[in-house]
């Protein structure tokens, strides 16, 4: 039986500080003028509001910076993996989305324990988008609203919450909310009132076609000039990529310590439009020019993951349009070029 | 196998590589556990010209430095150029672009600009006057990368130095970009590895780890245009630590 | 007596920079005795000319690593002043706050590594690690701590990146303060084991005096670093920062290439001494308790003992820290909102640095181009002092014999924890 | 898609030691490795695995032995950057690590069977190709016509010497080789490999091509076997590419929509033909 509660903001405020008190809690926080998930000390700098943060829930299950491994020069190897839970409070639609997508990718052909163990660790506190980023066209994408993957999403509604819960993770943190009523049939309508508009309205640009028309859309435009033009601004700076939901592209290196016998193995975010990608020992690189590198982004989204898996590797959440300094990131606006031809 | 024998040298700058170097705090112990300082002015009064490892922190900017530089990389094994005076000329190159440097030092030294000591050249990068083995760029240098250097000099293998852009590290950080706040940061033509720590404190990034290899100055042209500013700005901007490199191409 | 006195120390080892002692003597007869700085000149005057207000403090914090938060602040300092910029108190306690992250960085620094293995007979902190691992140690967890603070609020440990005219880039956020304190405070009992170590090796320092005009900013009833007037310890008169010129009267010795500062007298000290002989009486409780547990008393007039000054003065940036971090805590975080226009102008702004007071000036055209500077530097001002301290102690320690006498020189200068790095202005200095 | 179930950790070598280490030529090192567990490696030829030296890193290399090579396998690795500069130092009885064997197999238990072979290969792409011509020569009875074409830049840079004079001297196999410079010895042919082509019988029907070697040989192999009638399908590539993982998560070997590691390394040609970025 589904449990959907209705809460106060001070008894949101009040459940978060029980939360925090007993485990690890990532919250959206304000960062400088923009947004990040940070871990939370007081459920005060919790932000539901926020329209979008700098970098995707991605970190907590691919962290930025990850050791893998412990070694000793001998030859001996031994795995490192998080096992400490912990709670992301504040997801919007489109990153569940995402995250999904990750949870496919990483499962898939061989499983990598690092990712699921953090995965499967995570309560996620998904939360509907209350003001829409400053590039989104996550209604355009499908994104604007999600049926599953969390665990509990809120739902602001008047000057409370609707706390919808799905799976046992999320039964177990209503344990620190107390009491709290059933949300009523008048609140709950209103929230299918506050979907139905989300997913015609969260657009700040319109993608002219579905989503699954652009792997059939790509397949002709391999040589568009908007690939040369477009890449004769682009800086090769990663930022589109490092911001990105649904990337996940990495880097392994081992660093010893001072002993320089034993060290780690660890992994870093990468991108695929970074010079080096795909340059092999000896400088061969099979990705040279930079209009191959900008291409291969966006067909890597709209057409080659969509062959592997079947689901377009882009959110609609907005954050390489703005990430982007030389303003040529925006898919919306690359895609919708395509379509005039 | 014995320790190797470093020494550290410096030559016109502000020292504080050498102090990131002191920086390292713990990890100085445990550095020397495995070097042998044989020289090292600003921390010890021993002097040697036997070493294997010669670290070189400054930019060039008299002959006598140059005979200087020369005798110590004849000397090494292997030479390092630490920090932007070194590895790019630093600040330092802004003296280079003075139209007279005469008048240059008449202004800082007055009646005195004559005296021998005050004979400089063009300012240069340690690389302009004798191979270097390898760089830690920065200004400072990033203690942290120092280290690592060091550990895959002593294991014998190459360290692996970021050749993309800030905006990587800055993304990381999850600093907001300057450029939101219409300042011109010069992170998308720089060599990341320094962990952003500019755009992270609120400041545009200088250029201090210096360019990445083909950085894309065309579209830096059209960005400035975006957030009205000019070429000129641009080019002033990358002045302050780049005046040393050649002028790249897109 | 012996015969014949002949030092030549070619760059004197552990200081900043590059320094050169010249000792001649015969037969008890003193011939020669040189304080000599042949640093390769960096025209930092020069080269802020041209650029724009913004930029002036990341080019001038290259004058010296180690001062680059002083050289920072003093730099801001002028800039505010010809552009009449204010600034808010929160600003300030910020700043002050890098400032004492670089007391404690730098006077652990220099008397750890730099004057420990003199008093300990040793020729760098190399072999220390062996043979005194705690003490060691103790100096590195001080060192980081002083470079933790300058981490938290300039946003690294060397040049920092947060200050700029008119306020700052990135304020700390609560939760970094807060954590800075309990770090701070976590030290405290370090404190006492430095005391303890330094009271140890007090025998060591050489008794040498000498009667000397000591120089310092004072701002009445604080022991301050920031704020105020020049002050002498010759006069109650003060001078305003904007007429540093009036007070560095830069004169030629025929004695000496190099040339002098003075005042009220043929020399001046500027430095940890100097601020301690004309600031004593507002040091916090604690450092004036540690002042006098380690026998430092006003009016001393022993340059060895800066040292000791700087100890003392470590303690005060300890507690000086705490009382900013709870007053910045207790007003609450502002937002730093400060827009600043640029004009043209001329202005002046000093800083204590952990060596002396520093003296930076710059003219601006409309557009907030700079098209003048001036900077005046600590150890340049010291020069001549230490010129003079050479000259008295020659003659009266000559009978210890070269090599002693040469380990006392080394460690006078050391004393003066000279930065001849920063030292971009010096003048007519002989290359030998 | 399938989903893997598996609790081990991908990224983790397995132990293992350099039985034999010895340089074919001035930069090509051949190694022989057992793993610690006594464990079968259980590869196909044209499969690789992940070398790992502890400290230093991981690099993918092909296996350059026949499955029916028991207990130990060989690798041959040429010296050019930070790993295999380590492994080329690391003497005899050192520890490595050994992850795979991954990616895909040159069809030798299926579609090359009862076919006519040809194998071109240039320079150090002998290497995984090694492992299908021993899989073959040992079951010869299997195959139909064998040809193997191999080109080098010089004579020094041949490897398996020893092996390129038994397969000579084989009677059911047509072996030719050529450098693109001669020496003073060389007495062979010269001139890039699509200069062996016209030497040996191909059939539109029955032969099956292997090619493997560096990335601008393929585009002239390819173009002369078409121009004699080869369908696309009939032509087995081995391609190369940047990898960090050898288990289809970072993204570097992608090739288009495809990647090395999961798809490849070996390729139906008739895959690839119209993938902009495979050759
Ligand atoms: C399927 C496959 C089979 C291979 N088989 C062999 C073989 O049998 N013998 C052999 O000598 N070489 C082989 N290579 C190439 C070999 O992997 C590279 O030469 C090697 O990775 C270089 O690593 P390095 O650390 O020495 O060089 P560096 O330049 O230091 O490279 C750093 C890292 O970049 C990546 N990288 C660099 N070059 C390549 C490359 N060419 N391919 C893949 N990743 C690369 C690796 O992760 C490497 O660790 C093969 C490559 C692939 C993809
Ligand atoms: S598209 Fe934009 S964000 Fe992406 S790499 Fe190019 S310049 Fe950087
Ligand atoms: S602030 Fe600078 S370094 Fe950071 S993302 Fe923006 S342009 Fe790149
Ligand atoms: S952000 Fe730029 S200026 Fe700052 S340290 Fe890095 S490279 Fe240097």
């Amino acid at each position: 039986m589904p449990i959907v509660k209705y809460i106060t903001t001070d008894q949101l405020l009040v459940w978060v500080n029980a939360l925090i008190a007993a485990q690890t809690v990532y919250g959206v926080q304000a960062k400088e003028q923009r947004f990040a998930y940070d871990a939370l000390a007081d459920a005060a700098d919790l932000r539901l509001d926020f329209d979008v943060t700098i970098l995707p829930p991605k970190k907590f299950f691919q962290p930025l910076v990850e050791t893998i491994m412990k070694f000793h020069v001998d030859g001996h190897y031994e795995s490192v993996t998080s096992e400490e839970p912990f709670i992301i409070f504040g997801v919007h639609p489109y990153d569940v989305v995402a995250i999904a997508q990750m949870d496919e990718v990483f499962r898939a052909n061989y499983a990598d324990t690092h990712y699921l163990s953090r995965r499967e660790r995570a309560t996620i506190v998904a939360c509907d988008i209350q003001n829409a980023s400053p590039s989104m066209f996550a209604a355009c994408m499908g994104t604007a609203t999600v049926e599953d993957g969390f665990d509990i999403l809120l739902t602001k509604i008047g000057d409370g919450y609707v706390v919808d819960v799905r799976t046992a993770k999320g039964e177990a943190l209503l344990v620190a909310l107390g009491d709290a009523p059933d949300a009523d049939a008048g609140t709950l309508a209103r929230r299918e009132q506050f979907w139905d508009d989300a997913r015609r309205f969260l657009n700040k640009y319109l993608l002219k076609c579905k989503p699954t028309d652009l792997p059939a859309l790509l397949e002709d435009q391999y040589e568009h000039a908007i690939w040369e033009h477009n890449a004769g601004l682009c800086y090769s700076c990663g930022s589109c990529n490092m911001v990105c939901p649904t990337c996940y592209c990495f880097d392994v290196q081992d660093e010893v310590d001072w002993t320089l016998e034993k060290g780690t193995r660890v992994r870093k975010w990468d991108s695929c439009m970074l010079r080096d990608f795909a340059t092999v020992a000896g400088g061969h690189n099979f990705r040279r020019r930079r209009e191959e590198r900008y291409r291969h982004r966006f067909y890597r989204k709209g057409q080659y993951l969509w062959q592997r898996m079947g689901q377009i590797a882009c959110v609609g959440c907005g954050r390489c349009t703005t990430a982007c300094t030389a303003k040529i990131a925006n898919p919306v606006e690359l895609y919708n070029t395509l379509m005039e031809g | 196998m014995s320790k190797p024998r470093v020494a550290i040298f410096d030559f016109a700058c502000c020292e504080g590589c050498q102090l990131q170097i002191v920086n390292m705090e713990e990890e100085l112990l445990d550095l020397l556990t495995h070097i042998e300082p044989v020289e090292w002015r600003e921390a010890m009064s021993e002097s040697s010209e036997r070493y294997d490892i010669a670290i070189i922190e400054g930019s060039i900017t008299r002959q006598q430095d140059e005979e200087r530089l020369k005798l110590i990389r004849s000397r090494a094994k292997v030479l390092i150029a630490l920090g932007a005076c070194a590895t790019l000329g630093g600040v330092n190159k802004l003296a280079n672009g003075f139209d007279d440097l005469n008048e240059v030092k008449k202004c800082v030294y007055g009646d005195a600009a004559r005296m021998p000591h005050l004979l400089t050249g063009q300012v240069k990068a340690v690389s302009e006057v004798v191979p270097v083995d390898y760089s830690v760029h920065g200004c400072p240098i990033n203690a942290e990368e120092f280290g690592y250097v060091i550990r895959c000099l002593l294991r014998g293998t190459t360290p692996v130095i970021p050749n993309f852009p800030v905006c990587v590290d800055c993304k990381m950080r999850e600093s907001t970009c300057r450029f939101e706040y219409g300042e011109i940061c010069l992170g998308p033509i720089t060599r990341a590895g320094c962990g952003a720590p500019c755009p992270a404190a609120g400041m545009w990034c200088f250029g201090c780890r210096g360019y990445v290899d083909e950085p894309n100055i065309n579209g830096a042209r059209d960005v400035m245009e975006r957030y009205r500013k000019t070429v000129d700005d641009l080019k002033s901007r990358m002045a302050l630590f780049n005046t040393g490199q050649e002028q790249p191409h897109a | 007596m012996p015969e014949k006195i002949d030092i030549g120390v070619h760059h004197i080892t552990r200081v900043e920079g590059h320094g050169t002692i010249v000792v001649r003597a015969t037969a008890g007869k003193v011939e020669q005795v040189e304080w000599q700085v042949p640093e390769a000149p960096r025209f930092f005057e020069a080269m802020v000319r041209g650029r724009s207000w913004e930029e002036i403090q990341t080019v001038v914090s290259r004058v010296c690593g180690i001062c680059s938060v002083t050289h920072s602040l003093a730099a801001l300092k002028a800039i505010e002043d010809a552009m009449d910029i204010p600034v808010s108190e929160q600003t300030e306690r910020l700043r002050l706050l890098g400032l004492n992250g670089e007391y404690i960085e730098s006077h652990v620094l220099h008397v750890g590594y730099l004057v420990a293995p003199d008093l300990l007979g040793v020729k760098s902190v190399v072999p220390l690690v062996a043979t005194n691992p705690d003490l060691v140690k103790l100096v590195v967890r001080l060192h980081r701590l002083g470079n933790t603070i300058m981490e938290v609020i300039g946003g690294r440990r060397t040049h920092p990146l947060a200050f700029k005219p008119g306020g700052m880039r990135r304020i700390p956020t609560e939760r970094e303060l807060r954590s800075l304190r309990a770090a701070i405070e976590g030290a405290l009992p370090d404190l006492q084991v430095l005391a303890e170590a330094v009271h140890g090796l007090a025998g060591k320092i050489p008794a040498f005096e000498r009667d000397t005009e000591y120089v310092s900013l004072v701002d009445r009833g604080t022991y301050t670093l920031y704020y105020g007037n020049i002050g002498s310890s010759d006069t109650t008169n003060t001078v305003a920062v904007q007429k540093f010129k009036s007070i560095v009267n830069e004169y030629v010795s025929p004695q000496s290439t190099a040339k002098w500062a003075r005042w009220h007298r043929e020399s001046y000290m500027v430095g940890a001494l100097a601020r301690f002989n004309l600031n004593a009486g507002y040091l916090l409780p604690m450092a004036a308790e540690m002042a006098r547990y380690l026998g430092l008393a006003r009016g001393c007039c022993n340059p060895y003992m800066n040292s000791v000054a700087q100890v003392v003065e470590t303690v005060q940036a300890f507690e000086h820290s705490l009382q900013l971090i709870d007053e910045l805590l207790t007003a609450g975080l502002q937002p730093e909102t400060a827009r600043v226009i640029p004009r043209s102008g001329w202005g002046a702004g000093a800083v204590e640095a952990p060596r002396g007071i520093l003296f930076h000036s710059y003219a601006f055209d409309d557009d907030g181009t700079c098209i003048g500077a001036n900077l005046t530097i600590p150890t340049n001002q010291n020069h001549a002092n230490i010129q003079k301290d050479m000259e008295k102690l020659v003659p009266q320690f000559l009978s210890r014999g070269q090599d002693e006498l040469r380990q006392l020189l080394e460690m006078l200068v050391r004393a003066y924890d000279p930065c001849i790095s920063c030292s971009t202005h010096m003048l007519d200095v002989r290359f030998v | 898609m399938t989903e893997s179930t598996a609790s081990q950790d991908i990224y983790l070598p397995m132990p293992a030691t350099i039985e034999e280490s010895k340089l074919l030529t001035a930069v090509d090192r051949f190694f022989r490795i057992r793993l610690s567990s006594g464990a079968e490696l259980g590869h196909m030829p044209g499969q690789f695995v992940e070398v790992s030296v502890a400290g230093i890193g991981e690099a993918p290399i092909s296996l350059s032995s026949s499955p029916d090579t028991t207990g130990v396998f060989e690798l041959v690795v040429r010296k050019i950057g930070r790993v295999t500069d380590a492994l080329h130092a690391l003497p005899q009885g050192s520890p490595v690590g050994i992850r795979g064997p991954f990616g895909t197999t040159f069809p030798v238990a299926e579609a090359l069977k009862g076919q006519d072979i040809l194998v071109i290969t240039g320079g150090i792409g002998l290497v995984p190709v090694r492992s299908a011509i021993q899989y073959m020569l040992n079951r010869r009875e299997d195959y139909g016509e064998m040809a193997i074409l191999y080109g080098t830049r010089t004579p020094a840079d041949r490897l398996f010497t020893d092996e390129i004079e038994d397969w000579r001297a084989r009677e059911n196999v047509t072996y030719l080789e050529t450098v693109d410079r001669g020496d003073e010895g060389w007495t062979g042919n010269v001139g890039v490999i699509t200069t062996l082509l016209p030497k040996v019988e191909v059939s539109p029907v029955s032969t099956r091509v292997i090619i493997c070697g560096p990335p601008i040989m393929y585009k002239f192999v390819i173009a002369a076997l078409a121009a004699r009638g080869i369908p696309l399908e009939h032509i087995y590539v081995s391609l190369e590419r940047r990898m960090k993982c050898g288990v289809g998560k970072c993204g570097h070997c992608q090739i288009n929509g495809y990647y090395t590691c999961l798809d490849g390394p070996v390729f139906n040609y008739a895959q690839l033909s119209d993938v902009p970025e495979a050759i």
